[in-house]
């Protein structure tokens, strides 16, 4: 399908994004503090994932190019161009954690900088799409769509580590039900937006309408609310009740949440209805 | 790779092997055996160039444009409007501007090729000498078997009218007498009733519509099928001039009126009739005129008092009776007013009487002869060519129909006769008659510039007729439907390919054809095909074809030219019209004289022949066909916008900007079917069906279904598959046969 | 160069351009086949192996997929898959032609296909490894015209056919027009 | 800022939707048969007095191109004389100006891998001719226009059926069309 290296580009970039932004946060709980050396190597291996999945994304996202070789002009946009911004501060993103894995130790303000830049990188991305073109985006919803996805895959990619990392397992005592309560909330939000978004375009011009009653009316935008969103919210919160972060804890809700995030950007990219809809071919 | 010689040497292939592989190559492709000159080549001789050529689109339409085709090196780049050609003006439709694409399609047929057995899709390169050796000798062979050439038919119409296309039924009659399909599907019924009405088919200069005051384009949809008369229909408009559309859809031509009616179809002549009726109650007719020029005048007004009213023509056309009197009154109260009638209301069982009645209304009103004024139909007063490519004698002593004879062979040989003719069937019931006809049968079937199989009304019964056959032959641009159904096709020019000269039965404009491109693959003009199938006649029995056997294109298109023609046109010599295109010197009201062709040398209101020939004498009311009660439903199936009958359509080009069929519906007929936008619909009577897309829309009345006709590239589309073989009351005198009610066509409708 | 090598090419692209202007005889798919597999096995590519043709369907065949009547399965047009209009008579063709006559060759002008018609190409490219100075315009002319074009063709020709005759001698034309590249760059050295 | 401003003028009543100005654009400039740089398409049917209107629409040289706006590459650039051009060279075929422009202008080509649009005949412009389309037009209900200097006094921004020229001030003026009165079989 025509979208489907952007959706893949989006989500996975997000959710990089994410990882180091709540490990960065979870920096200033007295765990960190106490288990320096544990949360650093957890760290060591955050910015290594989120630089691994960053490139991948960056790589898929080529594949959406009428002349991939020519890539590197997509920033000749500057500084005018959001899709140039997207693309130079998820590239310092990447390198950002590739250098932050190479160091030594990395330093509280380091993360913080490069949580920034992410979340910079997430809301330029989230721009280009906010098209005057596409009403029911011409808003300010894409990006606030886009930084909640990062919210949501967050807390939860760093459930996982807790579950399956040495560094990680320390840690897990203390944060396990922070986490998981953190990612609860994150999800919440996220479908609140979700459902705003719907509504706001109901109320918006022509083609947002259409667009909204396309989204109400489809199955998969229920099921993304459902599956994506309210089942793992509420497995999430067993785990907050008992943080004991086994596999069947923490795998099932956070793979619901991935196919949740990807069914979602779905919808996103291929319920969109054009101003020139009508003007046709 | 690297090793590659070394292991040359000793790979396991003989010399012999080589030499062998070589000649087998070039026994192939006359290839010399082994030797490196490439057989197919020479050295070059002409340098890369760009020229330009006047072209004239030869397509049956009214606007028969001037062209530009400008070439690159003998290849066709683009094609635009002659500047110089005052009636198209320097553009082209949206089908003009197609011919690129068109021209050099992959799909074009490319060689003769014959297709074993018929209709199976198992088609085989053959040369020419193959193709035209398969056709002459079952000529002679036919000939030997029956005693002459009665057996081999030509249906043959409109897909190009060029002069030169002629040649076809030259090469035919050079053999001997022979069947052809005579009359015309298009417009016979109303050529008639302009003949009862004036006495010659002819018309007012069309430029004269900018000088009209009114305008009542009565079943005309310009602005699909003569769309550069819109301009001069605007330029009436920006002078003043109300412009009215009388159509049963409500057409883009209609959507540029001031007012539109939409008149219950096929009863325009009680509209007419009504609006007569008001005139004269109010004396707004022209009593001098009626005296002086119009003969059964008073017979007429006996018939509008007694039989007419508003009421009665309000209840018949569905238009109420202030809207028949605005439409009476602006007509009869602004001079000049001009009234254009268009074909499609003519295709019906009162077609051409419904042409009278608008007639009368000119002559009512005295406009005749008055610019900017009268009725419009269409005229054939530029057409006086020579016809040489067609007028050939048949070799001495063919035999054929005994004089005076005709298809049904009713009257022949009443009395011994001395000569002989051609025979005819009906073009209008092609499939029945010439299936219908003995001694001697058809058996054998030429197709050039037609395509029966989608255009003739009853399809299924044109099968069986094409079945019927030893042999078809189709000479055609693209595998229509009729080229599927034979046995051999013929690939022949565009008109970028070949010289020809061509006119309208609409403006007054003469275009010359030059050849722009070199005939591509094996593409041959109607006219070459002639010369070269005399040539095999004569070969294998001489003196049995009397055709020249080869010629010069280009000088076969001034052998068409007379004193005649360089007279109405002003021009000395043909070549002239490579400079510009030019114009017949007529007065712009062709009737400005008011001497009339008639019998009477009036303008017949009364007119005897039409009574001679079982017609009512006057244009009184005939009654509309009704619906039967199981098919009440009546099925349009007009020209369409972006293809002529069944060209351009199937063009990539076209096949874009129009990628399917639809089938337009009133709402309120859809919901009480429970059809929805979009849904197929089952189009049905007893004689077929067809199945298309549902579109919803108040732009057809509620009792009606339209679809628009057209060949779609690999698509089974046709909207014959209902239409029955019904005639038209009229066409027979100046065309030879009655025309189809192709408009009186009923079914049903379903979800499918 | 290597002659007989030399001699094995020719033949072959004579055979193939053979094989591309009519059906093919029994005789001309044997020794297409022998001088294929040969050729190909010298040049280290896969030799599909070569069928002989099936009488009357394989001449329908051919005709459904380069002659007509119909619309072309695989036109075998080099502007139809290169040119914007899909169409014939291109910028493309109007290249080949000028391509020709820049080494002295033109269409004999009974010739009505347009000039890029492959077997044209073929028979063009043939007389190219026949001449002295021929290196440099087979290499121009196999990476402006061939490579960019015939691969394509002979993709839809395989996908599209049920005869075993015509895929593989698509197979193994487009074989040999990939290893041009390579076989010239052999010779150059 | 440029000098002066070219646009076109759309006289919605005199258009019969014939699309000669559609495909003499395709004729031109030998587009492949799924791309248009211009468009005809009907207006949206009035209930009231079901009419075929069209709109004819290519690029609209906009004051603020959406193109110009989000291309990465900085391919769109505005002339003197205010026509929007691209860079096809830079292009890199992303697609987003095919998504940006309300008017769809931009169109993405499979077979260059690039998006291209009407860039208003520039060349037959310095070459003293119109547009080809315009050429085309039967019923000079398409005209090419200096803004500011049309002088029709119905000329109108928008029309229903037109996408919202506030996004992009599309220069680009409407007549609108004016029904015809009819006498109807079903009202």
């Amino acid at each position: 399908m025509e979208w489907t290296s952007l959706i893949l580009f989006t989500v996975l970039a997000e959710g990089a994004v994410g990882l180091v932004l709540f490990h960065t946060l979870f920096g200033f709980t007295n765990a960190a503090r106490t288990r320096e050396t544990a949360y650093d190597g957890l760290g060591k291996q955050v910015v290594l994932i989120a630089a691994l999945v960053t490139g991948v994304a960056m790589l898929v996202s080529l594949t959406h190019l009428g002349w991939p070789q020519f890539a590197f002009r997509a920033l000749g946009g500057l500084p005018g161009s959001w899709l140039s911004w997207e693309v130079l501060l998820t590239g310092i993103f990447a390198a950002g954690c590739l250098g932050l894995w190479v160091m030594a130790r990395r330093p509280a303000w380091a993360l913080m900088a490069l949580s920034l830049v992410g979340l910079a990188a997430t809301y330029a991305s989230g721009k280009i799409y906010a098209l005057p073109s596409v009403p029911a985006n011409a808003g300010g919803f894409p990006p606030l769509l886009f930084l909640a996805s990062a919210l949501v895959a967050g807390p939860a990619c760093l459930l996982l580590l807790l579950a399956f990392t040495a560094p990680g397992k320390e840690l897990a005592a203390e944060w396990a039900a922070p986490l998981a309560l953190t990612a609860v909330g994150a999800i919440l939000l996220a479908g609140a937006l979700t459902v705003a978004y719907a509504g706001a375009a109901s109320a918006g011009a022509p083609e947002a309408k259409l667009q909204a009653a396309q989204l109400a009316g489809s199955a998969w935008y229920l099921l993304r609310l459902l599956l994506g969103l309210l089942l793992p919210a509420a497995l999430l919160l067993r785990t907050a009740r008992r943080p004991k972060l086994t596999v069947l804890a923490v795998l099932p809700p956070v793979l619901l949440m991935v196919v949740g995030e990807l069914a979602g950007r779905t919808l996103f990219f291929t319920s969109t209805i054009f101003t020139n809809s009508y003007i046709g071919m | 790779m690297k090793d590659l010689f070394e292991r040359a040497i000793g790979a396991k292939i003989s010399r012999r092997t080589l030499l062998k592989a070589g000649a087998v190559a070039g026994a192939a492709t006359a290839l010399s055996g082994c030797t490196s000159e490439p057989s197919r080549f020479t050295s070059p001789v002409v340098e890369s160039n760009v020229k330009s050529f006047r072209t004239a689109c030869p397509r049956n339409c009214y606007d028969t444009c001037g062209q530009i085709a400008t070439v690159e090196d003998g290849a066709l780049r683009s094609v635009n409007g002659d500047p110089l050609h005052g009636y198209t003006q320097g553009r082209l439709c949206v089908k003009g501007y197609t011919y690129v694409n068109r021209t050099n399609s992959p799909d074009r047929l490319k060689y003769p090729m014959i297709q074993e057995p018929r209709g199976s899709g198992n088609w085989r390169r053959i040369s020419w000498d193959e193709a035209l050796t398969i056709i002459a000798k079952k000529i002679l062979d036919l000939k030997q078997r029956y005693g002459s050439t009665l057996p081999v038919a030509l249906d043959k119409y409109s897909g190009n009218f060029g002069i030169l296309h002629y040649a076809v039924e030259g090469m035919f009659q050079s053999m001997g007498y022979y069947t052809y399909a005579l009359g015309t599907p298009c417009w016979p019924a109303g050529i008639d009733a302009t003949n009862y009405d004036f006495g010659v088919f002819q018309c007012d200069d069309p430029e004269s519509i900018a000088q009209t005051k009114y305008l009542i384009l009565w079943g005309q949809n310009a602005a699909w099928s003569a769309v550069h008369s819109m301009d001069f229909i605007r330029q009436a408009k920006e002078k003043g001039a109300k412009v009215v559309v009388i159509d049963p859809i409500n057409t883009a031509t209609a959507s540029q009126a001031d007012v539109y009616y939409q008149i219950k179809t096929s009863t325009d002549g009680a509209l007419a009739l009504g609006m007569a009726r008001w005139i004269v109650d109010n004396n707004l007719h022209d009593k001098a005129f009626l005296d002086k020029h119009v003969k059964g005048w008073p017979e007429f007004e006996a018939y509008l008092k007694r039989e007419v009213t508003l009421e009665w023509a309000s209840k018949t056309t569905g238009i109420p009776v202030d809207g028949i009197i605005e439409l009476a009154s602006g007509y009869a109260t602004t001079r000049p007013s001009m009234i254009w009638i268009g074909y499609g209301m003519q295709r019906h069982t009162n077609g051409g009487q419904n042409v009278r009645a608008i007639d009368a209304l000119a002559a009512l009103t005295g406009q005749i002869g008055v610019v900017g004024g009268s009725a419009q139909y269409g005229h054939l007063v530029t057409w006086g060519f020579n016809y040489h490519a067609m007028s050939m004698q048949p070799p001495a002593g063919s035999k054929g129909l005994p004089q005076g004879g005709d298809a049904q062979g009713l009257h022949g040989g009443a009395s011994a006769p001395l000569t002989y003719t051609n025979r005819t069937v009906n073009m209008n019931n092609f499939a029945a008659e010439i299936q219908a006809l003995k001694d001697p049968p058809v058996k054998m079937l030429w197709i050039a510039c037609r395509n029966p199989a989608s255009q003739d009304p009853d399809a299924a019964d044109i099968k069986r007729a094409f079945a019927s056959m030893e042999l078809v032959v189709v000479a055609d641009h693209f595998l229509n439907h009729s080229a599927q159904l034979a046995d051999i096709v013929l690939p022949v020019t565009t008109h970028f390919e070949n010289w020809d000269v061509n006119v309208s039965y609409w403006h007054r404009w003469m275009s010359i054809n030059e050849q722009a491109i070199k005939p591509m693959f094996e593409t041959k003009s109607d006219l070459q095909i002639a010369w070269a199938l005399s040539k095999k006649m004569n070969e294998l029995s001489p003196g049995s074809c009397t055709y020249p056997t080869e010629g010069n294109e280009e000088e076969w298109v001034g052998k068409e030219f007379n004193e005649g023609i360089y007279k109405l046109f002003g021009i000395s010599e043909w070549r002239e019209l490579k400079q510009k295109p030019a114009k017949a010197q007529l007065p712009a009201a062709i009737w400005e004289d008011r001497k009339f062709g008639t019998p009477s040398g009036k303008y017949e209101l009364y007119s005897e022949a039409a009574a001679k020939n079982g017609l009512p004498p006057m244009p009184t009311y005939v009654g509309e066909m009704v619906a039967p009660a199981e098919f009440p439903i009546r099925f349009l199936t007009p020209h369409p916008q972006h293809g002529l009958h069944s060209q351009f359509q199937n063009v990539d080009y076209m096949m874009q900007t129009n990628s399917e069929p639809l089938l337009e519906i009133h709402p309120r007929l859809a919901e009480r079917k429970g059809i929805k936008d979009g849904d197929i619909v089952r189009v049905f009577n007893k004689l077929g069906e067809l199945r298309l897309k549902a579109r919803i829309t108040r732009v057809v009345p509620p009792d009606t279904v339209v679809t628009y006709e057209a060949w779609y590239k690999d698509s089974k589309f046709n909207v014959n598959l209902t239409v029955a073989a019904i005639p038209a009351d009229m066409g027979k005198v100046m065309t030879g046969n009655n025309g189809i009610a192709f408009h009186d066509n009923f079914v049903d409708i379903e979800r499918a | 160069m290597n002659r007989q090598f030399a001699e094995i090419r020719l033949a072959l692209f004579q055979l193939l351009q053979a094989a591309y202007t009519a059906p093919a005889t029994p005789e001309l798919a044997e020794a297409l086949r022998e001088v294929a597999a040969v050729y190909l096995d010298l040049v280290e590519r896969p030799a599909p192996p070569l069928g002989l043709p099936d009488g009357a369907a394989d001449v329908a065949e051919f005709h459904r997929l380069f002659v007509g009547p119909g619309a072309l399965v695989a036109p075998p047009y080099e502007s139809v898959y290169l040119s914007t209009e899909k169409v014939l008579m291109q910028a493309e063709t109007l290249a080949v032609r000028e391509f020709y006559r820049s080494y002295g060759k033109e269409l004999a002008p009974d010739h009505r296909e347009p000039d890029d018609f492959l077997a044209f190409e073929l028979e063009f490219y043939a007389y190219l490894q026949t001449q002295v100075h021929g290196l440099e315009a087979m290499q121009r002319f196999c990476t402006e015209h061939l490579e960019r074009w015939v691969p394509t063709f002979c993709e839809r020709v395989i996908t599209a056919t049920r005869s075993p005759f015509y895929r593989s001698l698509a197979e193994i034309t487009r074989e040999v027009i990939l290893t041009e590249g390579q076989v010239l760059t052999a010779i150059a050295q | 800022m440029p000098t002066k401003q070219l646009g076109f003028h759309h006289n919605i009543d005199l258009c019969i939707g014939c699309k000669a100005c559609q495909m003499a654009c395709k004729n031109e400039y030998e587009l492949e048969a799924d791309v248009n740089w211009r468009r005809v398409y009907p207006v949206r049917e009035n209930p009231a007095a079901p009419e075929r209107n069209f709109i004819s629409v290519a690029c609209n040289h906009c004051e603020n191109p959406e193109c110009k706006r989000v291309c990465p590459v900085g391919a769109y650039s505005k002339r003197e004389d205010g026509i929007v051009v691209q860079d096809h060279g830079k292009c890199i075929g992303c697609r987003l100006c095919t998504m940006a422009c309300p008017y769809g202008a931009a169109r993405y080509s499979p077979k260059h891998r690039k998006a291209s649009k009407c860039e208003l005949c520039k060349d037959r412009l310095d070459a003293g001719q119109t547009t080809a389309c315009v050429a085309a037009c039967p019923q000079s209900a398409l005209k090419l226009v200096e803004m500011g200097k049309l002088n029709d006094p119905r000329a109108v921004v928008s029309v229903p059926g037109f996408p919202d020229s506030d996004i992009t001030h599309p220069n680009i003026r409407f007549t609108p069309p004016v029904s015809s009165r009819q006498f109807r079989r079903d009202s």
